[in-house]
């Protein structure tokens, strides 16, 4: 069994996890912000 | 233990039983007390009044100790809640009744109050028996207190409140669908106390009853408190 | 004895006398105002276990809920020989924290449906005693549920104790102390939560790991005799002692958290 | 973004490349397991800094518990989320290190288990912040990250005389590592480290954010004197 696609995967895995939670901040941040622009135009 | 003079400043004239400075609480996005400042002498019966929602079992409890305010402070007979012991001390001097009548529905009145004396410290049985008495119930009933009708179910719950002899009555909702006669009785037993010095507060929609016996009629509105009066407009209570 | 016969509006007439009396007692309550501590709690556990013991129903379903966890335990694993007393220290912890689990879910219940939380907290009585007395009542509960599992599942893996017998029961109060002085805290905590079965466990667990462990590998040890258990008692009584003490710090604020 | 954010970005990013290339190139290759053996260089620094930002969620929330500062909180549940997802990496480059080198997924490594029991303290923390009702919610997490923390020592030395009474593999080694390697790792931990306070800077703005959107709604509330 070649270990070399081990490493690869340890290191993509590391970067999809980050990008994942990286995306959730982006569009929790995003909701939050509408919420508040629309609070502040009423 | 007797309280420190720091905890109770023994001011010249009569100390207020309860000031409220700024008092302000927040549910979440809900404001339920919006900076209520009055000042409450001791000796008087207080009849809170409201529409649902406006704040008044809120400042009831703020006053009770068991919320803590967003922000504002609450004062009793002097001494400050948050203080090392001086919350401990006010606690030991008010009495409080609620809606669910604090109550276990498993045990009779005796042991509720025998129950409730310990808390307090209180060994003597008779003072439970005493309590019961005088609240118009038989000391040797040992139904439970689940059994109870509405009636003798609240005035188990002011025996309850009054059992340590405290300076400060805080009741809410202390008549809510019970019977009349209860009901008179128990507004005549809060008057002999009131006449004894102590001070009371009694949040209640059936203010009728009280029109006679209270000194003040305290409106809130919206949390906060709109009017305060000395004699109660019949027409504008429901 | 007369039957509840109350005389109704008697409060009007209410002689004077025992109003005279109510009022002349004054004095001496407001110097014992704050309650000293051992009393509250010893008030507190007593009225537990007689409304306990009045209604029972709350131990017998729990006797019966251990006795099936027994059961199934018994059907899902049935070695024989020196493998039982291999796995067992597992299954009978495993099955002591399920049941123990459940008990502890009703820590509150009759706080809760009587709604008399308030009453304790607005009263001068100090907040760990109500604590200690509740997580003494749950220890002598799930013990109770424990004594009743216990020869069950000597029974069903008729397991031989090679090691020091006599550890077993230190090790049975040490670790059941150790679920319930947690339980009973993160019970508390689990109250104001909205699903609050699922709740308990699911913060109880990771904490208990370290504590599971210890019981599980001790009675191992006790029950094979390989080598001595000393170094998971000494853990489990550390254990005990921080969180009991982490308990009594944090009690208070949990539950005056409003 | 206002610059200094994207100079802060852009330094994280080079740190980060340097890293990589510190990893996968600079260090030399170890003799027994050959290159999968570089998956050290993330897998431990991911480690590190996970449990420095548990240990930063235990400070704040007693500062939270003394003080109730809304600040300590936010800090308090920023440090958890971010820990939480350093320590998914671990749990994940973990087995699949173990795998090519022992066969076997997991391998009950006394290190790998108790980070293993030590994320799961935590998620249980963001689960009961989730659940818990709006006011009380600081108060109840600061209370289990107290009860958290103070299992951390009884996490690791139970797991790790759990070990030694079944020895297994042990994960990393361990011993005498080149100083090359040496290097390369602690490039690595300080790129993560960097990357890990750039990840709570902006997990702190989305808290103070919706903070905002609870004050307005509150606020709000305040001056319409809604009747419930």
């Amino acid at each position: 069994m070649n270990p070399i696609p081990f490493l690869y995967a340890a290191y993509i895995v590391t970067w999809v996890i980050h990008g994942v939670f990286i995306l959730t901040l982006i569009t929790r941040y995003r909701k939050a912000d509408r919420e508040l622009r629309d609070f502040q135009k009423k | 233990m007797t309280p420190t003079a720091a905890a109770v400043p023994q001011a010249a004239e009569p100390v207020p039983a309860v000031v409220l400075t700024g008092l302000t609480k927040q549910f979440g996005r809900f404001a339920a007390l919006r900076n209520v400042s009055a000042e409450f002498a001791e000796g008087k019966l207080y009849v809170i009044l409201g529409e649902n929602g406006a704040g008044k079992s809120t400042m009831l409890r703020a006053i009770a100790g068991l919320l803590r305010p967003t922000n504002g402070k609450v004062s009793v007979f002097g001494a400050q809640y948050g203080g090392l012991d001086s919350g401990r001390w006010i606690l030991g001097q008010l009495g409080y009744m609620a809606h669910p009548s604090l109550l276990y529905d498993e045990m009779s009145a005796m042991e509720n109050l025998i129950y409730s004396a310990r808390l307090y410290g209180i060994d003597d049985e008779a003072r439970c028996s005493d309590a019961i008495r005088l609240v118009g119930l038989d000391p040797a009933l040992n139904r439970p207190v689940g059994q109870y009708s509405q009636g003798m179910r609240q005035r188990t719950s002011l025996a309850r409140a009054l059992l340590h002899d405290p300076r400060l009555l805080l009741l809410d909702e202390p008549f809510s669908n019970v019977d009349v006669t209860s009901a008179r009785g128990m507004v005549q037993l809060l008057s002999r106390m009131r006449d004894a010095g102590k001070t009371i507060f009694v949040v209640t929609h059936q203010a009728r009853l009280l029109a006679q016996a209270a000194d003040e009629f305290v409106w809130i509105h919206s949390g906060n408190i709109g009017s305060r009066v000395t004699t109660l407009d019949l027409e504008l209570v429901q | 004895m007369r039957a509840g016969s109350v005389k109704d509006g008697s409060m009007s007439t209410a002689p004077t006398a025992t109003t005279a009396a109510m009022e002349m007692r004054r004095a001496p309550a407001t110097e014992k105002a704050i309650a000293p501590a051992p009393k509250v709690l010893f008030a507190t556990l007593m009225k537990d276990l007689r409304l306990e013991w009045r209604s029972k129903d709350a131990i017998n379903s729990m006797v019966f809920f251990a006795l099936l966890v027994v059961v199934v335990f018994s059907f899902s694993f049935d070695p024989t020989g020196d493998d039982a007393r291999r796995i067992a220290g597992g299954l009978i912890w495993v099955a002591f924290l399920f049941a123990a689990v459940v008990a502890l879910g009703q820590t509150w219940a009759r706080e809760i449906r009587n709604q008399v939380l308030d009453a304790y907290r607005v009263s001068t009585a100090p907040a760990n005693d109500l604590f200690l007395a509740k997580a003494l009542g749950n220890f002598l509960f799930v013990t109770v549920l424990e004594v009743v599992m216990t020869p069950l599942f000597v029974v069903f893996y008729n397991l031989r104790v090679i090691g020091p017998a006599y550890l077993l029961p230190v090790i049975a109060v040490l670790g059941t102390w150790a679920l319930v002085v947690n339980g009973t805290f993160f019970a508390a905590i689990s109250l104001r939560t909205r699903s609050r079965e699922v709740m308990l466990p699911l913060i109880l667990f990771p904490i208990s790991i370290p504590a599971l462990l210890g019981m599980v590998e001790a009675t191992k040890i006790v029950l094979t005799g390989e080598s001595s258990a000393k170094f998971w008692i000494v853990l489990l009584a550390v254990y005990d002692l921080v969180f009991t003490t982490v308990c009594l710090t944090l009690f208070e604020t949990v539950l005056d958290a409003e | 973004m206002k610059t200094p954010v994207l100079i802060a970005i852009a330094v994280v990013v080079a740190l980060l490349a340097f890293g990589l290339y510190q990893g996968l190139v600079v260090a030399p290759t170890e003799q027994t397991m050959g290159d999968v053996q570089r998956i050290f260089y993330y897998h431990v620094p991911s480690a590190w800094t996970c449990f420095i930002l548990f240990f930063i969620n235990f400070v704040a929330s007693i500062w939270y518990l003394f003080t109730r500062t809304s600040k300590s909180d936010a800090i308090a549940v920023t440090t958890a989320e971010v820990g939480v997802v350093f320590w998914s990496v671990v749990i994940i480059t973990g087995p699949l290190w173990a795998r090519p080198v022992w066969g076997i997924w997991w391998t009950w490594d006394a290190r790998l288990t108790s980070t293993l029991v030590l994320g799961l303290i935590y998620v249980s923390y963001l689960i009961l912040r989730r659940f818990s009702t709006g006011g009380q919610t600081p108060v109840l997490a600061a209370a289990l990250a107290v009860f958290g923390f103070a299992d951390v020592p009884f996490v690791y030395l139970s797991i790790w005389y759990f070990r030694t009474q079944h020895p297994q593999p042990v994960i990393g080694g361990g011993g005498s590592l080149h100083p090359a390697m040496w290097h390369a790792l602690l490039y690595n931990w300080l790129a993560f480290s960097a990357f890990a306070a750039l990840l709570c800077w902006f997990r702190y703005q989305l808290e103070r954010k919706q903070r905002d959107v609870e004050e307005t709604l509150a606020l709000e509330s305040l001056l319409e004197g809604s009747p419930r």
